[in-house]
């Protein structure tokens, strides 16, 4: 049995919005080498909406497949709808993580939170809602 | 992606069976199915087998055959060597030596004593996974009771100098075990060459069956078992024995005595193969382990700012079969104990990766992966935001 | 003498394997050799395989798939059960309780937990092998955190009354463990309906693969593992996995389960001719364990005056395959501590004769034994001093 | 692999001189039903010889093996010269007996023994010499 489901090598085989944005409105990364995995989330904001997500990954096969799905949930997104996203929710989007997956390489959400904060901050906005994982 | 091809190169997980193998077992799953212990015919041909396979493991190793006990497993080995032999001289002390880059067949079972008492000191490890003799000198206590390290490592395919290290253990008067699981059968192993009590031996690491391994013990030295239960084993392994199983082992055993240099000679010229293309081809990448002691079928490497799990992912969409030692690729997600014992940064060892071949690869096989991994690595590294910091800077 | 017909009736001793589970295990003797540990293709189909077959075991019966550890063998999946459970609650007591007919893989292993605190009460058994409820009942100290009373006996053919020990036991919070190797497979055995903590199973007991033994457990319960090192088995038993044979284990609790009431319809009907003709034609013979719950295929004898080996050796020549509890028969030189915990003398004892018998036997086979074995008794009679003396007398 | 060698199944299948002999000069037992062997020997003497032995045994195959092999041994031999057949001489005569049969079945010179002591006693004559085994 593989250890990954289809949605998972999909998006791991073919990952979408990978790379840097130059110039980026916001930044956020997560995780460390010790864990495993670290992920870069980069962003563009325009009229409170994320107009354009990208990402660079080092790590395993979900935490591929995660950042690649991530992008896809949160595009075109408002800021608030887009910290709404929880790391479940990207979990059961792709169908299922296996048990041991899902604390260390689940974190695309929580590298896109950091992005959306990092943006706030740097544009003195307040801090929008997010929702606990 | 998916070219059909197929290369398995992932030997220390575990191997197919050579050719003969199957076929000597075969009589035991259909018409000679008796119980070794019944005391007739079924019984008498099991039995028979049963000691045929002893013969011909313990002559692999060079030991005797009433020294040879049966076991499940190359884990089972370890775990009655570390936990017998330490629980059947607890009287003597409580203190127990074993190498830093062990299995965790043999680390664990310290661990375990630990919890009734047992004292455990690690000996350090060279970059290249090297035991020095004089540390374990150093290691060695009054209340020291067992020295165990393995004879090769299956993670970076480092051989030790197990006669060196036995001898100072020995002059000591410490009981000393070797886990040669992923040594025997694949290089020359002889109990009395290396002066060792106890070694432990696993046959699917050498085109054997799984469920199969063995524990030599020399004659004398007490052991308590693992499991109690009917006197199978002399008493020291109790349970119906595995007897296809077992007869698998044996003739994996004679083979692997046999053909032991032509093995050698095959797997060898593949290895340097891909180690000489793999650095050549793969910027960033380093060979881990001795660079000449090492197990013949060996080639393990780490592969900085990209993962191991992910390149085992894309090398598998690719058709070809390998290992990594990294978090991700661990069932526990922990970095290999190994590439950290050698001095690895977690950052490296991530990018951990392990081609182990044997007798059914081929120059080809060698060549085709050294044509894809180089753009696994690309394309993982264009994702990687260390691959960009560090190139960037 | 060797008339060269084969007639095996000693399927507690091990079975031949059912039709279609070679079959099933073939594939992973040959190109299905991966690992279930590793993570590309060759593992996969070994994973899938581990899964699907711990499903079918599972199924047979009626635990979770998840709550069951696959292990070497029933002698194993006995040990595991008592000294992982005994020492996973050792801080609540170290009192254990268990039937004086257990096999020796559970008695053994209690021996060795004495060794380090723990105490043992070995309940009696009547005349025909039974535990009473009440005996276990009173047995159960404060300190006790284990029972554990077999489902049926290998020797003797008894089926306990299970459920009613286990209630008695569970209404004081204490654990339960059976094992039920002689029993699952060949049984109804639902460990839901039984109401148990653990259950012992091994799949050469009904017509699988020797080496393929299973410890069910219910979820939540605590179990300190017997072998130490990676995680497989959900941390519980490590080392490689066994896959061809766990396989078979797997077919072998699916066919178990689908043909069960058609093995034992198969059965009865011989063991009862067996019986009746036995006691008939051999006179100064009786049956041991109870006269009507015992296992189908189960029919054990002590016969007068003579000694078990000697007729187990004549009725091998007559290819006909037995066995036997006498202490000439075992290797310690012991008579079944199972025929006398139930009453009988050291001298009826040496007399025991087992015949169990399975799918491959016939009516035939019944009535070719009926008319070898009074010969075989008559002429061992002959020999016999303790005849001589018993007719003059 | 039997157990036994081919002269013990000799032995075992067609043992020599069972049974007992009417009016015995001398009768020998051993063993008890707890160790899983007993063994009775009646011997014939004349002239100091052996004319006649027979046994009749409860027991494992090497017992009576060893029973039947025993009396070959001895027949014709003087009382003295069958003194000097121990255990170990009739498990080499046999071709070797499992390690676990040595000390339960093996014996049968033990038998033999008493059985001419027994005699010896009868006749108020004293012991003649015996190895020790
Ligand atoms: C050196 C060494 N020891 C022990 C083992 C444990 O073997 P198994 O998992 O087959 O029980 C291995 C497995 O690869 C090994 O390489
Ligand atoms: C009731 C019972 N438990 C345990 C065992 C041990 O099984 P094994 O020798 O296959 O390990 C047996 C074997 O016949 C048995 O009958």
């Amino acid at each position: 049995m593989p250890v990954y489901g289809e949605k998972v090598m999909d998006h791991f085989m073919h990952p979408r919005n990978v790379g840097e944005i130059e110039n980026p409105d916001g930044v956020g990364d997560v995780g460390n080498p010790v864990c495993g995995d670290m992920m870069s989330f980069y962003i563009k904001v325009k009229d409170n909406r994320l107009v354009d997500i990208k990402f660079k990954t080092f790590g395993c096969g979900a935490a591929i497949a995660v950042s690649s799905i991530v992008t896809e949930m949160a595009m075109g997104k408002t800021l608030e709808e887009a910290m709404t996203i929880t790391n479940k929710l990207v979990a059961q989007e792709l169908g299922g993580l296996p048990q041991n997956k899902l604390h260390c390489s689940n974190l695309g959400a929580d590298a896109l939170h950091n992005a959306i904060k990092n943006y706030l901050e740097k544009t003195g906005q307040k801090p929008v809602g997010e929702k606990v994982t | 992606m998916q070219t059909g091809r197929k290369v398995y190169l992932d030997y220390a997980a575990t191997n197919p069976l050579a050719p003969g193998v199957f076929e000597a077992m075969l009589p035991f799953f259909s018409e000679a199915y008796g119980n070794p212990a019944s005391l007739h015919q079924w019984g008498d041909m099991a039995r028979q087998a049963l000691d045929e396979s002893r013969a011909k493991v313990a002559s692999l190793i060079g030991g005797a055959p009433e020294e040879l006990i049966f076991t499940g497993s190359g884990t089972e080995s370890n775990n009655l060597a570390i936990k017998g032999l330490s629980l059947g001289q607890q009287a003597k002390g409580k203190h127990i030596v074993v190498s830093a880059i062990e299995h965790f067949s043999v680390l664990h079972s310290v661990r375990t004593l630990e919890k009734s008492g047992f004292q455990l000191t690690e000996v350090p490890v060279d970059k290249h996974g090297v035991v020095d003799p004089d540390e374990v000198k150093r290691s060695l206590r009054k209340d020291t009771v067992l020295v165990s390290v393995m004879l090769a490592n299956g993670e970076v395919g480092t051989i030790q100098s197990i006669k060196d290290i036995a001898r100072v253990v020995k002059e000591a008067g410490i009981l000393f075990h070797t886990d040669a699981v992923a040594a025997a059968g694949n290089i020359p192993v002889n109990v009395k060459d290396l002066g060792v009590d106890a070694l432990s031996l696993a046959a699917n690491q050498f085109y054997g069956p799984k469920g199969a391994g063995a524990l030599w013990l020399r004659r004398g030295v007490r052991v308590i078992p693992l499991l109690d239960g009917g006197i199978q084993e002399g008493g020291k392994r109790a349970g119906t024995e595995n007897v296809p199983t077992i007869v698998g082992m044996g003739k994996a055993a004679e083979l692997a005595q046999k053909d032991m240099p032509a093995r050698i000679k095959h797997c060898i010229p593949l290895r340097d193969r891909l180690i000489r293309g793999l650095l050549a081809e793969v910027k960033h990448s380093l060979l881990t382990g001795h660079p000449s002691q090492r197990l013949p079928g060996h080639a393990s490497f780490c592969i900085e700012y990209i993962e191991g799990e992910s390149m085992l992912m894309l090398l598998d969409a690719h058709g070809i079969a390998v290992s990594s030692g990294s978090a991700c690729t661990s069932r526990a997600l922990k970095a290999s104990h190994v590439l950290l014992a050698m001095g690895l940064s977690h950052e490296v060892a991530q990018g951990s990766l392990l081609f182990t071949m044997g007798m059914d690869n081929t120059t080809d096989d060698i060549d085709y992966v050294l044509g894809v991994l180089p753009q696994v690595v690309d394309r993982l590294r264009q994702i990687s935001p260390l691959y960009h910091k560090s190139t960037a800077s």
